[in-house]
């Protein structure tokens, strides 16, 4: 049963993906709004999240599920984890950025660009579109997060192999055969991603804006992006209601109170987060970059993503020297 | 719950009714059924490895028999637990515990038994007194000798006064001064309080100084149960005549026979006559059969020149001479035998190897083996 | 008979008292709670985990069996060779350097002995997330030993850098070793000194005596060591995924979570669980050939010698070298903790340092909170483990039953298996209500992440405490039985005492490794219930690197305060100069 | 380095120069200053506790002395490893290995030495044989009864042959028969062998029929050195007369003298003369001054009716009387002393408490210690 006697507080609990920082901003000022409700956020990744809610599928334990790329989004909904519930700005936001039964919708775009080291590298000097990546010159300088622990760059493989064709995944194969060549390393996690990019073992990765902008301007790190000149997978990553919640009109409340225009623009601002609606203004940080996508079809990419991604890792993964 | 630990007076004999021990295949003690008498001081005796252990590790209860069923008085105890049978017993490895002082090794049953501080106190510097180890109640045991180890093993079974006192060579590692007192210290306190005792020893002076009576054993099964005097005086086979204390064994053939006396050859120059009386039980001696005659070494004396040629005396050459302070022993070659004798030392003179010797064999100590 | 007794029981009392404890099937009674709640905690989930790979569409099927031993597609039998073979080499280096330290530090006495055996478990309380970094950032390509070696040999490159296969034996080496060095130590204190004299009296040279003598009767310990050695190593994740070597047993199985393979990644554990499993059957036969008990007469005197001067001073140089090597990762964290996030790029040391991750820390209130959830729940789940472990270790050395290997089985497959499926099971197994759960949702609750703890950690206790029973002398809770001691009044004056060297390591571990546990911890913690590990993951999740090392920091202090009592209360006194 | 394993024909003396051993305040044993011959039987013999086991371990190396020096033959081995020192140690908890075999136990001083499997598996299996434990071979340490254990300890010291052979109580768990036997064989190899063997008992028959010499001790000091005999029949003060052996021991007044015959006032009723010449060494008899007299048990006879009233015969009430197979043991009530005496068993009658009984104690049995 859900809450039950009136002078009791409300109860809210959200599993989330966000950092913690995020969390805490939009929780206080949620509280500030919602005073009667008690929030309970319990940071971790998205893939502990699935395997939680996955597990508590008899008996959930959480209300509010924020943060995860859509690709696990998608799984938890064809395993009956989420919700079907419409926010009132569904409207606002594009198709392709939700799921058509309501069951997710996307809260921000994380566009995958190149990220380099600005204290080693000029702008200039770094690759410029996706294909440089390959030069020869930057062998042994890239460095990259482990591929297929990490749901953003099995995301990025995968739009390369879809972007050149995706009924020949040959090309792709050969493409990213290329890359593995030109990489030094690939790390176990984000953490030795940018330790490995500062301290110069390499100078180069692939990687998501949001996250590029928080270590360049707030923890001061010697990094920058590099929009891809034909254009970025934009990977969507987005919220839901988990079903069975407990908690299930303070889950909605708090839904869309993370849509609303401040707290999305708040976000914007503080954590350089590129919000799904369209009719938000876009940041300031983002001015002179086009948000240009790649053109990729997200229900053929979590179809092939699987069998993709195991040759990679089987055929690709370390052979490109050889 | 009862208390057993108020033991006096509750007459505790103990019953082992038929019972057998296999370790898988090995026979450790086999269908022993003995009843040891409330107060009473028994003992086991036999060669190393004939099931005295065994025996006694199934009295306390650290083993369960294979089969057969042991009984405190009327009550079965075959299963129950150890400590609810109020022993004491003294392990032939101590097993003392080494993380506690003298002291607590020696108050731990009292300690058991909730007994008051200053009663514990009293008893333990009583017990350890009687082992002379006063002052050394605060060492740790690895700071003792063996010898002492043995004795804080033997203070802490004594100091709980149990019904049932099991004793497992208490005194192998103490000097014969020691074994002496603690011997007739054991021997007070089981008087005293009544205590039923099983002891075992290697020690057959010891075991005939002090038993009331002796269970011999030999590869796990009993061959005599008797008072010292029966056992030593009447052996029931050559097992035990030879067993306990020294023998002389000599195979011959009955060769004259009346009421009373009897006549064995032995070999051409030695014939023993012996009291018809002295044989072992069941033992019918018929003339011209084989018999197996035993003599006592101590018994044979050295015969003075005048008996020479008298009956049961006989000359021989000395092939081993043996001083022990108390006694010289002997052997002496007798045609193709070897006649072990105990002289004991009164400043005689001592003779040495390749001497002669006559010696004189009594005919109340030829025993009959058959 | 008795009728003189004044007392007023009666023989058919005494009769019906006898018939249970007497019964030869009593033992059943004594450890089939041991059993329940294996039952619950183990079997049960691990039986569904097994159906589940066994199933497919609703129907048994050993479809998933067959893919994974496929020869199409090698990848799960390379990382199961792979896994095999990292666990082995691990419990080697593992063994050689735990013992060694062991050895150093237990027979020889030397000024600072009793601080360096201090500081020689410290490696154990490294916190698992960025302990391993600081391997990183030591002997990494960019660590600090390579960059000063290029730097003094004035090279173009790194000289050398830890990578692969060897990375990972050092950090399994450095965070495991204790488990050898503690079981070790506990079983050269309980070593009858007069063993060494009696070999040493036959001729035996100090290495011949290792050989012969004393490793051989320290095998319990290894058996136990090498045990949690190699079923940890078998489940390790971070440590290979780090070093590059991806094709591991744990890294298939994440990655067949990962794509939704739910039945692949059963399969994959239980195969997983199965290796672990004959690993143990072989172990404990290999232990079960012979006889480790002491059998000397009497309690043996400790050897009171001084050895050579030589002897004493080698010793200490070696441990101190050895202490030091061990030490450095921590000493890593501590200066990462004190050092500007993002300042530290090409240079061989940090180039900036500042208080302000520490100021952080003590200025916030909720500081404190994770670290006090982890010592409370992992306390807790320790006095479960030291009830249960000790227990259930006495029942496997010191009482006859059938099902003592399955007993043993049991314990330690929890150990043996990744956290992550621990914790997956235990949601499983405690989302609903359940009689094993006392009719209550566990999870959610405060009590799911101490019984996951207790789970996972009950392996510790049993093992070593089986260790040191095996080492020890009945005789001496016989002595007890006879005086009259009921079997716990013997059990709590002297089976504990005499044990206690082992239980306490077996405590230590537990302790300790409940404060570091992550993998598990993330998917069952609640609000309510941070622990340390969660708190240090947050701090990196949100890029505030300096902030975890310096709460990794924090909690090394706080375990090496905890294992500095510890080693108070155990007196070590052995050895006396 | 000499190769000390190839032993024969080295000569290995061992000396002890003013050796003490401290635990902290509590002395081991002090200033032992004494030299072992080669090829000797020496024995250490005293009462437990008093430094008998501390004294062999500094032999064997594994205490250093806290002052003092020890020497093999010519070489200082005072701080020498015991593994070099060739030597074979029965030890008093025997120290057996538990996690091998019967057989690797008693193998793994060969297999130091690095012997063929052939010569190993002969050697072992011959040791074995003459503890009677053929068949043993693959039994585990503890399967073996507590006797059994000390045999292999035995067999395992015995079968490398050292040179200097130490034994610590190495047959205390071991019955009488097996005892004898095991002492023969041990005496034989050391003939054989020329193994100079240090042996610890505290059992002096034993000590007195195998030693070539022994060290009595008391509290870590040594009492006397010398053969058995000069021990026994000359002990050098009270302690060891009444250590070894039973001692009757008298103090008195010297009455009479004459250059032959001494006559000792103990009390009223009691008068004993003896040789001058049975004293011990620097004991001056003065007449009209106190001096000890020791005399036996076993030297006292039962005196006849007919010597009754002769000089040394008294008569005497049985206070109590012990049989103990070989002999029977009485003490007698003399006015205030009570005399232990010893008659063998020859089938005598034996006195019971309360009876009366005259008793002979001959001139040369008259010992004074002064
Ligand atoms: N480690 C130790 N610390 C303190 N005292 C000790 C230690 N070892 C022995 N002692 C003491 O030294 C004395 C001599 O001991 P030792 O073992 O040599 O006696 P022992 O003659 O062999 O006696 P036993 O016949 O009982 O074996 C004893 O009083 C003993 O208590
Ligand atoms: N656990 C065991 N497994 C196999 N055989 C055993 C075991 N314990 C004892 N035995 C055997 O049982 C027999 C009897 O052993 P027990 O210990 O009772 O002998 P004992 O009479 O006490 O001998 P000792 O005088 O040498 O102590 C011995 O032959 C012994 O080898
Ligand atoms: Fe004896
Ligand atoms: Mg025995
Ligand atoms: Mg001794």
């Amino acid at each position: 049963g859900s809450t039950s006697k009136s002078d009791e507080k409300k109860k809210l609990v959200i599993y989330t993906g966000r950092d913690k920082n995020v969390v805490n901003t939009v929780i206080s000022k949620f509280k500030q709004k919602y005073p009667d409700i008690e929030v309970e956020a319990l940071t971790m990744g998205a893939q502990e999240i699935l395997e939680r809610v996955r597990g508590e599928k008899a008996n959930p334990q959480a209300d509010f599920w924020w943060g995860a790329p859509q690709t696990t989004l998608m799984t938890a909904a064809e395993e009956g984890l989420l919700e079907s519930y419409k926010p009132g700005f569904a409207d606002k936001i594009p198709a392709n950025y939700k799921d058509a039964q309501h069951r997710w919708v996307g809260e921000m775009l994380l566009p995958e660009v190149i990220m380099y080291n600005s204290k080693a590298l000029k702008k200039e000097e770094a690759p410029q579109d996706w294909d440089q990546l390959l030069d020869p010159k930057f062998k042994d300088k890239i460095v990259i997060r482990g591929v297929m622990q990490s749901g953003t760059m099995r995301m990025i493989y995968s739009s390369m192999i879809y972007r050149l064709g995706a009924d020949q995944p040959q090309k792709g194969y050969e493409w990213l055969k290329k890359l593995d060549a030109n990489t030094k390393e690939y790390t176990p996690n984000p953490t030795s991603l940018y330790l490995k990019l500062t301290r110069q073992e390499g100078t180069v990765s692939v990687w998501n804006l949001q996250d590029i902008m928080i270590q360049k301007e707030l923890k001061k790190m010697p990094v920058d992006f590099i929009y891809p000149k034909s254009g970025a997978p934009i990977l969507v990553d987005g919220v839901g209601i988990v079903k069975g919640a407990k908690n299930a009109d303070a889950a909605k409340k708090f839904y869309e109170f993370l849509f609303e225009e401040q707290t999305a623009s708040e976000l914007s601002k503080k954590f350089y987060q590129i919000p799904t609606r369209t009719d938000l203004k876009k940041p300031d940080w983002l001015a002179g970059t086009e948000l240009k996508p790649l053109n990729i079809d997200w229900a053929v990419m979590a179809k092939k993503e699987k069998e993709w991604m195991q040759y990679w890792d089987a055929n690709i993964k370390n052979k490109g020297k050889k | 719950m009862p208390n057993l630990y108020e033991g006096a007076g509750i007459l505790t004999n103990v019953k082992l009714d038929h019972v057998s021990k296999y370790f898988d295949k090995v026979i450790g003690v086999e269908n022993i059924d003995v009843e040891i008498r409330s107060g009473e001081f028994f003992t086991f005796l036999g060669p190393s490895g004939c099931g005295k252990t065994t025996t006694l590790r199934m009295i306390a209860g650290f083993y369960y028999p294979t089969s057969g069923r042991i009984f405190f008085g009327d009550q079965d105890v075959t299963y129950l637990p150890p400590n609810k049978r109020n022993i004491g017993m003294v392990f032939q490895n101590y097993a003392l515990f080494p993380h506690l002082t003298v002291f607590e090794n020696v108050a731990f049953g009292l300690q058991v038994r909730k007994k008051s501080k200053q009663e514990i106190r009293e008893k333990v510097e009583r017990a350890l007194k009687m082992v002379h180890l006063d002052g050394y109640g605060n060492r740790r045991i690895d700071q003792l000798s063996g010898g002492q180890q043995q004795r804080v093993a033997l203070a802490r079974a004594l100091v709980i006064e149990p019904q049932i006192l099991l004793l497992d060579e208490p005194l192998s590692n103490l000097d014969a001064k020691l074994r002496e007192e603690t011997r007739v210290e054991i021997k007070r306190l089981q008087l005293e309080l009544g205590i039923t005792t099983i002891y075992v020893t290697h020690d057959q002076a010891e075991a005939m100084a002090m038993s009331d009576r002796i269970m011999v054993m030999k590869n796990g099964v009993v061959q005599q149960v008797g008072t010292p005097e029966e056992i030593y005086n009447r052996p029931n086979n050559q097992f035990v005549a030879s067993f306990i204390g020294e023998s002389n064994l000599l195979e011959g053939t009955v060769e004259e026979m009346d009421d009373r006396l009897v006549k064995v050859r032995i070999s051409p120059e030695l014939v023993l006559s012996g009291w018809k009386e002295n044989a072992a039980p069941g033992v019918q001696l018929k003339k011209g059969e084989k018999t197996t005659v035993s003599i006592r070494p101590e018994s044979i004396r050295e015969a003075s020149s005048s008996e020479q040629g008298e009956e049961n005396v006989v000359r021989g050459q000395v092939t081993l001479s043996e001083f022990t302070g108390v006694s010289v022993n002997y052997l002496t070659r007798v045609g193709e035998h070897q006649l072990k004798s105990m002289f004991v030392n009164r400043g005689f003179r001592v003779y040495q190897r390749g001497e002669e010797l006559t010696i004189s064999i009594p005919k109340e100590s030829v025993y009959f083996l058959g | 008979m008795y009728s003189t007794s004044n007392h007023s029981w009666t023989p058919s009392a005494m009769k019906r008292k006898t018939s249970i404890t007497s019964s030869p099937y009593f033992v059943y009674v004594l450890v089939s709670p041991l059993f329940l709640v294996l039952l619950a905690y183990v079997i049960y989930p691990l039986f569904q985990t097994f159906i589940e790979s066994a199933q497919i569409d609703g129907t048994f099927s050993l479809q998933n069996y067959l893919e994974f031993f496929s020869l199409k597609n090698t990848s799960n039998l390379e990382a199961l060779w792979t896994s095999i073979y990292i666990s082995i080499l691990s419990v080697i280096t593992c063994g050689i350097v735990g013992v060694g330290m062991a050895f150093l530090l237990e027979r020889y006495e030397f000024p600072g002995r009793k601080i360096l055996s201090v500081l020689v478990m410290v490696p154990m309380s490294l916190p698992p997330l960025i302990g391993v970094l600081s391997f990183e950032f030591l002997y990494g390509k960019s660590g600090i030993i390579p960059r000063a070696f290029q730097a003094w040999l004035g090279l173009n490159e790194v000289p050398f850098a830890l990578s692969g296969i060897t990375g990972v034996l050092v950090v399994h080496t450095f965070t495991m070793y204790t488990y050898f060095y503690m079981t070790a130590s506990a079983a050269i204190k309980g070593l009858d000194p007069s063993l060494e004299e009696a070999a040493a009296s036959l001729g035996a040279s100090r290495f011949y005596i290792w050989r012969r003598v004393i490793l051989p009767m320290l095998t319990p310990a290894m058996v136990a060591s090498s045990l949690l050695v190699f079923m940890i190593s078998m489940a390790s994740y971070t440590a290979p995924l780090i070093f590059g070597v991806e094709r591991t047993m744990t890294m298939q199985i994440y990655l067949s979570r990962t794509n939704g393979d739910l039945d692949m990644a059963a399969t994959q554990s239980t195969i997983l669980s199965i290796v672990s499993i004959l690993f143990l059957l072989i172990m404990r036969w290999y232990q079960n050939i012979r006889n480790y008990q002491n059998m000397s007469k009497g309690i043996s005197v400790h050897r009171t010698e001084v050895k050579s001067k030589v002897g004493k001073y080698v010793a200490m140089i070696l441990s101190l070298i050895g202490v030091m090597i061990l030490l450095l990762p921590i000493l890593v964290l501590v200066l990462l903790s004190f050092s500007v996030d993002g300042s530290w790029t090409v240079e061989v040391l940090p180039t900036e340092y500042t208080l302000n991750h520490y100021i952080e820390l003590f200025t916030d209130s909720r500081t404190w909170r994770p670290i006090a959830n982890s010592f409370e729940m992992s306390m807790i789940a320790t006095i479960g483990n030291i009830l249960f472990g000790v227990a259930a270790a006495y029942a496997a050395v010191r009482l006859k039953f059938k099902g003592k290997t399955l007993l043993d089985v049991l314990i330690m497959i929890p150990w043996a298996l990744p956290g992550t499926v621990v914790g997956i099971n235990l949601i499983a197994a405690f989302s609903e209500p359940s009689v094993f759960s006392l009719n209550q949702v566990l999870v959610g609750t405060f009590w799911i992440i101490p019984l996951a703890y207790f789970v996972r950690h009950l392996p510790l206790v049993f093992r070593s405490t089986s260790a040191v029973l095996l080492q020890m002398d009945r005789s001496a809770e016989e002595a007890a039985r006879s005086l009259g001691a009921s079997w716990w009044y013997s059990f709590r004056r002297v089976v504990f005492p005499m044990a206690f060297s082992g239980i306490l390591v077996g405590a230590l571990l537990a302790f300790v490794q409940g404060i570091g546990e992550f993998v598990a911890s993330i998917l069952i913690y609640t609000s309510e219930t941070v622990p340390i590990s969660v708190e240090i993951f947050q701090r990196m999740y949100a890029f505030e690197f300096g902030t975890a090392c310096a709460y990794g920091v924090l909690q090394i202090l706080l375990i090496l305060i905890v294992l500095f009592i510890s080693q108070k209360v155990s007196g070590n006194n052995n050895i006396t100069v």
